[in-house]
């Protein structure tokens, strides 16, 4: 047995990017439209200890690789910004060629680029079309969805949630983690002091959204749209 | 101050902890009661001298409250004001007193006070020695369950309520430097030191102040009274934002890596029912870099003669009631002790204005701070000698006290009969190991300290106080301060500053090894002398247990029911190996070590369950069109996690009547199903053809782009656990689908081999199930729908079976896959899933003409079950292979890789004759189904038990056929067409069947071409 | 042997029990038995005792490193069914029913097993299908059974939840009214005093350290307190330390050694009268007769000899509890423990030769080595007198898993499609 | 209940975003359809399972979904080193050195 190499030889791979998107006017629903937040927010507490906001329709891509410096290079031009190699870290860039991206290191060979919903078609090509080697992008955006939380019990609310420790001295702001988050996972990242955002999976944001809600219910939750 | 204290006829006029501008009125067995805020159960019941709190599980014996803390083994009571909120088997010292708590002792009949039980136990009693279960009830043979109905009456303590739990348990996951189990003085001072070096601090006591000990003591520190220096350091601790302070709170296991847990009551010490609801209790969960032990010690009795009548106490509880509650549990004490520490008792009891009637020490010559003290008071101190038996009934109303030998186990001159109410107890004191042992530590019997200290740790663990035997307020403290030094050294923290108060300085004479006081009859003879109150064991029966052969400790246990009570032999174990080692002549460490397991205390199911019950028990995953399924009726399965529509029933419709409708419709026009949930994975690499032609059983090197095809995955065994189809979407690029169930088995399987076995292969695997929506239309009508909502060429010449193709659907991008898993002509329509459900709708809108129907997973059973198609989990079981499937089409034996399965599958009982193989099952009768888990044998005669031949896997009633279809494995099944099995079934039924080919519809598969 | 009987009690109550005898000998091994049978739990007890009296070999010793009946036999939630879906499982369990049945008589001790019947309840279709193809597999093979829908599985537990609130309601079940529950410790005790009386010696306390082999041919044991013990057949029973074993004897067997931990609530009053099990929801419970909720945990998934698991297989554990049975969120969990399981591949037990001549192994019993405690002990017994394997232990030799023969227990592994 | 260092995350984390994958360092033979069904029985089924050392292959499952290997003592749980795939043990029993 011996680790993942990295391919010799550089060319594009024969691979398949199609625009998944349809033009502006079919709305998309996004995991938790059925919880019809809008008027949650509107008619819910608007004081509380938790805040939640659902980042819907975000455009969201897995990209796998083991990058050489070459195709580091290449990466970086693309995003506007640097492959967090560190583990557990993760960028963001405001005025990369797809605006405002944030990339966040997975796996020694995996991240997860999220960026606004329409700009993913556009990263996915410029990739193609200019990456070379061995990897894979995906697009996970219908599968995909943020859950924004925040707050002065935001991290009361996740200690009842995940078993990964919070503390500031171990989970300062700009940490990743992919973790259990109840009975499914997460990718949590501390985007502010009281601020993280939960990248989970489509299927199983309404058993999340009702878990947040309970875990929150002693602090006050509040709903934003 | 002087307050309206009647009924209390034991309280103080003043002192101890309680408040006494704040009355309490509760309820015991049904009779109103005062106390006052900062009482337990225990001490106000105590406080209105109230006697017996319950009776004994064999004898039926009445039982007093003996001790103050976690180790009290007698008061044990049911709790709750309604039905909903009945708490079981709580603790009276532990509980703390609120306004209108409704309490009931948990056996006796008709009460406590006049047991008729125990007349049972007085006569029944002396037939009842350890395990003698064992030897009677056994003829004759047949009234075992008569005998047994009548031993379970007696069985249980309080009772489990009828109706469910109106309140909520949460639990937190929780990371510190430094988790401190207990908040005595130890405690206290390795709390302050680490918080002051600015560790991550959480320091947890299970009473419900901090202090331990010190609350009730009458010590002093700086001079001042012991409770001020709590106060402090509580004050400075509260102050620091990386200290959790959680009083009322039990650590109850210690599990490895030092991984804790805690159970804090956050509202049930005020309530039966959470209010307005908050949380009842919290399991906080700890990952802890260090722990410091601090957990004190348990003080032991002694055993004697009618040791339980009511009146008979643990020294250390007497002093605790007067001095931390104002409640004097007696009027006249007769203090029994091998040792220093307990002449507090007798001091505590004669300066609460009460008659110490006398100290019996069983030393010949005590003398220290505490016994000078006495002697100061004039108390009269019995040297060499013991009690060796109260009298009483309800309670005690005397004692019989006799001079020892030096030994001490033996009575060795005349009996001297004395007047008392209560008598205190101590046989010294036990650390407290339990959470200690939790991890596997063996604990060590130390002489000095008469009692086991922790063992041996592979935890990042250290103690400190009493649990080591350090049992003095100052070694306590000194323990404390260094066990934190030494932690905060370990984390690379700063050593604090040693500031610890001054403790007063207390002499004590050395402590007698004294358990089991003697009697001047043999144990055999002599009155019940109780080691377990709570089980009823007592020294005659461990004696008679050793000498029926059971010698080693655990044996005695076992056999004795010793520490299996709610009090997991706090009080009784050391006593009762004591006990053991006297006769089996050895020592205490020879006879063995005591072990505990988690937990300390007795843990809430609800608080260990916490928020997933209910609702939240386990995810509901749900697809993207879920709520049209939910708003069309649908009846939904279970599959794995996911709910999917089962059937959508129309009116009045039953259920064969939907599947009927379903089938028709979409065999005659047009079906759609919501697919969604089957996996889905993103391959992608130069490699990646090559990886699935490992995985698969079947060829994929020349599968062009543009095509799908179907593959079986089998384990390294041979035998089938998955299947699917995989498309090809580009050269270096595939899409497979999996089953629902199976998703994240095969992601797993092909990230192993790829990570583990051949990580030179260029491959990369996404999940991809929930980013798309995927949905099936099938039937003949199905072109015509798609053709509505596509401008793409989707005829057969420009798509044709087994093809894919990227196009728009209702203005959605979308792949759609021309499979089929009905037989029918088959569009897979697969979009990105936020617009999954615009799309399901538009198929709707544009549906309607060709009568578009819904089905769900039991209709496409059904029509899948009509062409022969397996389902993996359904028609397998993970002991079939594919050519038992009949499935040899699918294998490529001849691929260069030896392919996953390949070997497994050529071992010589895979390969022998007449294994079961899978066929179609056509009933003789067809308007019979066969029942699915229907069990074939070639002669339905032959005698039980018949020879079995395999089962039916799928059957279901074909509409669309008008009989019924099934499948099953018959052994040799493919040689047997035409030949019949019979399925004898429980109602006495025989169905008879015939073998034939699976493929019950469109044997040619032409409509599916079209 | 001191016959036990209502009558003796009252008698040895005149005495104040001071006259009864000891049940077992504490002896001095011999050089030499023409059985050793490693282990004194309950399978290598009743080995020892079907052995002596069943067929007429009393040279035996029984050598235990620690006391008898101290491993799993004392360590289980003392189910005993005997429902298994393979003809080969289900004959030996059978088999295994069948002695139980007579045992407390047989053996002269109260084993106190109490035939309350076992539920095994279904969630989804898929389990449905598999109770049914259970069932009937039972029937057809003299098992008694019968699958019942959810009104009856109400009629008979009412404290269970059968309601549609259910995360996953319960949609039938399959019932055994002949399962039940024993008294985990009297068994070994009961066989090792049976044993006893024979004439076999239990030597306890006694660590086997190394196996005597010569040429291809065990001979004996080598023990740390007494030695070499020498024997002409010598057969292992030692549950989760069988791979420590065979590695002595220079061979590997197809087991993992995992924790398996179990927990009881505190007593309370007899509310739960039959044994309940779910395998989709992850639990199963009985109530003991003294009040006692006997509650079996999953087993944890990494190897381990410590008797220890991980607290989340508790606490999924008793979230399965709470969900079944709402009404004990309030009871309480007094004491967890764990016992070592051997796992084998296929869920079924090796009752085998070895490649060690005279060397015989019955181990592998996984979660289901309890309720097979007569059964197992019988035919190895039987085994170990003839040299050569009882009829219902050959299917379940240990070269099963060379040649693909094996009795898959696991069934089917789960719904998918 | 384990506290698992990941050699992929470079920090402890809970055992409950981990799953065990058996004894490690099994590798599949090269040549499945040479091996007897003795040999590919072993493969397969027949497993040291030793009291004491063991090297087993865990996932961060939860996490980076990254296979590694930890030696671990089976009897009193300890941890005594993690290490990558490919990668060999430093800690080995005493029989096996």
């Amino acid at each position: 047995m011996s680790d993942v190499t990295v391919a010799a030889e550089l060319k594009t791979e024969p691979k398949l990017v199609t625009n998944q998107l349809p033009a502006a006017e079919i709305m998309g629903e996004s995991p938790l439209h059925h919880a019809d937040l809008e008027s949650v927010a509107k008619h819910g507490p608007q004081e509380g200890g938790v805040h939640f906001h659902e980042r819907k329709l975000m455009g969201l891509l897995t990209l796998r690789c083991m990058p050489s410096a070459e195709q580091q290079e290449v990466i970086k031009s693309l995003l506007g910004v640097a492959l967090p190699m560190q583990p557990l870290t993760s960028v963001t860039a405001d005025d990369s060629p797809i605006g405002k991206v944030s990339v966040r290191w997975v796996s020694p060979d995996e991240w997860l680029i999220i960026m606004v919903g329409e700009k993913a078609f556009e990263l996915e090509t410029s990739f193609f079309e200019k990456l070379m080697g061995h990897y894979s992008l995906v697009n996970i955006s219908g599968g995909t969805t943020i859950f924004n939380v925040s707050g002065r019990h935001v991290v009361d609310m996740l200690k009842k949630s995940t078993p990964v420790d919070l503390h500031a001295s171990e989970f300062p702001v700009g940490k990743v983690v992919s973790t259990v988050f109840a009975k499914s996972g997460a990718m949590i990242c501390r985007v502010a002091e009281d601020q993280f955002e939960l990248v989970v999976r489509r299927s199983f944001a309404d058993y999340l959204w009702l878990w947040i809600q309970d875990a929150s219910r002693e602090y006050g939750l509040v709903v934003h749209h | 101050m002087t307050q309206d204290l009647s009924k209390q006829s034991n309280r103080l006029q003043e002192g101890g902890r309680i408040d006494r501008a704040k009355p309490l009125t509760f309820t015991y067995n049904g009779k109103q009661y005062k106390g006052f805020e900062g009482d337990t159960l225990a001490s106000a019941l105590l406080a209105n001298g109230v006697d017996i709190v319950g009776r004994s599980f064999k004898y039926s014996r009445p039982r007093g409250i003996v001790a103050a803390g976690a180790e009290e083994p007698n008061a044990i009571m049911q709790i709750g004001s309604t039905e909903a909120t009945q708490i079981p088997n709580v603790r009276a010292t532990q509980q703390s007193l609120y306004a209108g708590l409704v309490a009931s002792s948990t056996n006796g009949w008709p009460n406590v006070d006049m047991d008729l039980m125990g007349l049972v136990g007085k006569v029944g009693g002396k037939m009842m020695p350890p395990g003698f279960y064992y030897k009677t009830f056994m003829y004759p043979k047949s009234m075992w369950e008569t005998y047994e109905s009548y031993i379970r009456k007696a069985a249980g303590l309080g009772r489990a309520p009828k109706e469910n739990d109106p309140d909520i348990y949460d639990k937190m996951n929780q990371h510190c430097d430094l988790l401190i189990v207990g908040a005595g003085p130890a405690g206290l001072a390795a709390a302050l030191s680490a918080a002051r070096a600015g560790a991550r601090v959480i320091i947890a006591d299970e009473q419900s102040e901090f202090g331990g000990s010190l609350l009730s003591s009458k010590e002093t520190l700086n001079g001042k009274p012991a409770a001020e220096w709590v106060a402090e350091v509580v004050q400075e601790l509260s102050g620091c934002a990386d200290v959790l302070m959680l009083p009322n709170s039990q650590v109850n296991g210690y599990h490895d890596h030092n991984f804790l847990t805690i159970q804090q009551h956050c509202t049930d010490q005020f309530a039966d029912r959470a209010p307005n609801g908050q949380i009842a209790q919290r399991l906080h969960r700890v990952r802890a870099k260090w722990v410091i032990l601090a957990t004190g010690a348990h003080e032991r009795p002694l055993v004697y003669g009618n040791n339980d009548i009511p009146g008979c106490m643990v020294a250390n509880a007497v002093s605790t009631y007067i001095n931390r509650y104002g409640v004097v549990p007696g009027k006249d004490l007769v203090l029994m002790t091998s040792n220093d520490n307990a002449y507090r008792a007798a001091l505590d009891w004669h300066d609460a204005g009460r008659r110490v009637v006398a100290i019996v020490d069983s030393r010949k010559n005590p003398k220290g701070t505490f016994v000078e003290a006495a002697r100061e008071r004039g108390i009269s101190i019995l040297v060499g000698s013991g009690v060796i038996e109260a009298h009483g009934n309800k309670r005690v109303t005397g004692v019989s006290i006799a001079p020892l030998n030096e030994a001490g186990d033996a009575v060795v001159g005349p009996i001297v009969k004395m007047a008392a109410d209560t008598v205190a107890t101590s046989g010294g004191w036990s650390p407290v190991i339990h959470l200690s042992c939790h991890t596997g530590a063996r604990p060590v019997w130390n002489d000095d300290i008469l009692g086991f200290t922790p063992g041996k740790t592979y935890q990042k663990q250290l103690t400190a106080g009493a649990i080591n035997g350090a049992f003095s307020t100052a070694a306590a403290l000194s323990e404390g301060f260094s066990a934190a030094s030494d932690a905060l050294s370990h984390l690379g923290l700063a050593k604090p500053e040693r500031v610890l108060p001054e403790a007063e300085q207390i002499q004590e004479s050395k402590a007698m090894a004294l358990f089991h006081l003697p009697h001047t009859k043999p144990t055999s003879k002599a009155p019940k002398q109780f080691v377990d109150y709570q089980n009823d064991v007592t020294a005659a029966g461990i004696e008679l247990a050793c000498r029926e052969g059971f010698e080693s400790i655990e044996h005695v246990k076992r056999y004795t029911a010793m520490g299996f009570g709610t009090d997991q032999g706090k009080l009784g174990n050391i006593n009762g190996m004591a006990i053991a080692a006297k006769i089996l002549k050895q020592t205490i460490p020879q006879t063995g070590t005591t072990i505990f397991r988690p937990n300390y205390t007795p843990v809430t199911f609800g608080a260990i369950a916490g928020r997933d019950c209910g609702e939240l028990f386990d995810p509901k995953r749900y697809t993207a069109m879920h709520a049209w399924h939910v708003e069309r009726g649908a009846k939904f399965e279970d599959v794995g996690q996911w709910k999917r529509a089962w059937y959508y029933p129309k009116g009045n419709e039953t259920m064969q009547e939907a599947l009927n409708r379903e089938c028709l419709a979409t065999r005659e026009s047009v079906g759609i199903l919501d697919a969604s949930t089957l996996g889905k994975i993103d391959i992608q690499g130069k490699d990646a053809r090559e990886f699935l032609g490992r995985v698969y059983t079947n060829a994929w090197a020349k599968l062009p782009v543009g095509k799908c095809r179907y593959g079986l995955m089998c384990g390294e065994d041979g035998m089938v656990f998955d299947d699917g189809v995989t498309s090809c979407l580009a050269e270096n690029h595939f899409l497979m689908t999996t089953t629902t169930g199976g998703a994240a088995r095969v992601l797993s399987w092909l990230e192993i081999y790829h990570q583990t076995e051949w990580p030179e292969l260029e491959v990369y695997f996404t999940s991809v199930t929930d980013h798309w929506s995927t949905m099936t239309i099938s039937g003949p009508n199905s072109r015509k729908l798609l053709e509505k909502l596509t401008d793409y060429d989707v005829s057969k010449d420009n798509m044709a079976f087994m093809d894919w193709k990227s196009m728009t659907v209702a203005g959605v991008p979308a792949r759609v896959f021309r499979i089929s898993f009905t037989g029918e002509l088959s569009f897979e329509i697969n979009v990105q899933a936020n617009y999954g459900m615009h799309v399901w709708k538009a198929l709707f809108e544009q549906g309607e003409e060709f009568n578009l129907t819904p089905y769900g997973t039991e209709t496409m059973h059904i029509l899948r079950a009509e062409k022969g198609f397996i389902i993996a989990g359904q028609d397998t079981d993970g002991s079939v292979h594919p050519f038992d499937l009949g499935m040899s089409w699918a294998v490529s034996m001849q691929k260069p890789f030896s392919f996953i399965g390949k070997r497994g599958m050529q071992r010589e009982d895979c390969v022998r004759e007449n294994r079961k193989q899978l066929v179609g099952l056509k009933t003789i009768d067809p308007n019979v189904v066969l029942p699915e888990g229907a069990q074939g044998v070639f002669d339905p005669k032959a005698p039980i038990p018949m020879p079995m031949v395999g089962h039916v896997t799928s059957s279901y009633w074909s509409a669309n056929l008008n009989r019924s279809v099934a499948m099953g494995f018959v052994k040799g099944g493919l040689d047997k067409m035409g030949q019949k099995v019979f399925y004898p079934l429980a109602d006495g039924r025989v169905i008879e069947a015939e073998i034939c080919s699976p493929v019950f519809l469109d044997p040619k598969g032409e409509r599916q071409h079209v | 042997m001191q016959h036990y009987s209502g009558f003796g009690l009252l008698k040895h109550s005149f005495s104040h029990h001071e006259n009864w005898q000891r049940v077992w000998r504490n002896p001095t091994p011999k050089k030499k038995y023409d059985v050793i049978i490693v282990g004194g739990g309950g399978h290598g007890l009743a080995t020892a005792y079907y052995l002596a009296k069943e067929f007429g070999i009393t040279n035996v010793a029984v050598i235990e490193k620690g006391f008898l009946g101290g491993g799993n036999t004392a360590r289980n939630t003392t189910i005993v069914r005997s429902n298994y879906l393979w003809d080969e499982a289900a004959h030996l369990y059978e088999h295994a029913m069948k002695l139980w049945e007579g045992l407390s008589q047989d053996l002269n001790y109260n084993v106190m097993f109490s035939q309350r019947g076992c539920l095994n309840l279904g969630h989804t279709l898929q389990d449905m299908r598999d109770i049914q193809r259970r069932v009937n597999a039972n029937r057809l093979n003299g098992i008694d059974g019968e699958v019942l829908d959810t009104q009856q599985v109400k009629e008979i537990v009412p404290v269970l939840d059968c309601s549609d609130r259910a995360r996953y309601p319960v949609l039938g079940a399959s019932w055994q009214p002949r399962a039940g529950v024993a008294r985990h410790d009297a068994v070994a005790w009961g066989f090792a005093r049976g044993a006893d009386a024979h004439g076999v010696d239990l030597i306890q306390q006694t660590e086997v350290e190394d196996l005597i082999i010569e040429d291809g041919t065990v001979v004996g044991v080598r023990t740390a307190r007494y030695g070499e013990i020498r024997a002409d057949r010598v057969g292992c029973v030692v549950a989760g330390n069988s791979s420590v074993l065979a590695k002595m004897a220079g061979f590997e067997l197809p087991l993992e050694s995992h924790p398996l931990q179990a927990l009881v609530s505190e007593p309370i009053k007899p509310i739960l009268d039959t044994v309940v099990m779910s395998n989709q929801v992850h639990g199963y419970a009985s109530q003991s007769d003294k009040g006692d909720l006997v509650i079996g945990a999953g087993i944890d998934s990494y190897n381990g000899y410590g008797q220890r698991g991980s607290y989340s297989t508790i606490e999924h554990t008793i979230q399965a509890i709470v969900e079944m049975f709402p009404v004990f969120s309030r009871v309480r969990m007094n004491r967890q423990w764990g016992g070592i399981v051997d796992t084998c591949p296929d869920a079924c037990p090796i009752i085998s030769e070895t490649p060690v001549k005279n060397l015989f192994f019955n181990c592998g019993w996984g979660t289901g080595g309890f309720k097979a405690t007569p059964g197992s002990g019988h035919v190895f017994a039987a085994s170990l007198a003839k040299g050569e394997m009882h009829p219902l232990a050959k299917p379940f030799s240990m070269f099963r898993f060379h040649n693909g023969a094996l009795v898959d227990e696991h069934g089917a592994a789960g719904v998918a499609h | 209940m384990f506290h698992i260092y990941c050699p992929h995350c470079c920090e402890y984390r809970e055992e409950e975003e981990f799953h065990v994958a058996g004894q490690a360092h099994i590798a599949r033979p090269l040549d499945p359809d040479a091996c007897t069904d003795k040999e590919w029985g072993e493969f397969m089924y027949f497993r040291a399972n030793p009291r004491g050392i063991h090297h087993e292959l865990w996932v961060h499952g939860a996490g980076c979904r990254k296979y590694f290997n930890v030696t671990r003592d089976t009897q009193t749980y300890e941890i005594k080193e993690v290490y990558k795939v490919g990668e060999k043990p430093s800690v080995v029993a005493d029989d096996v050195k």
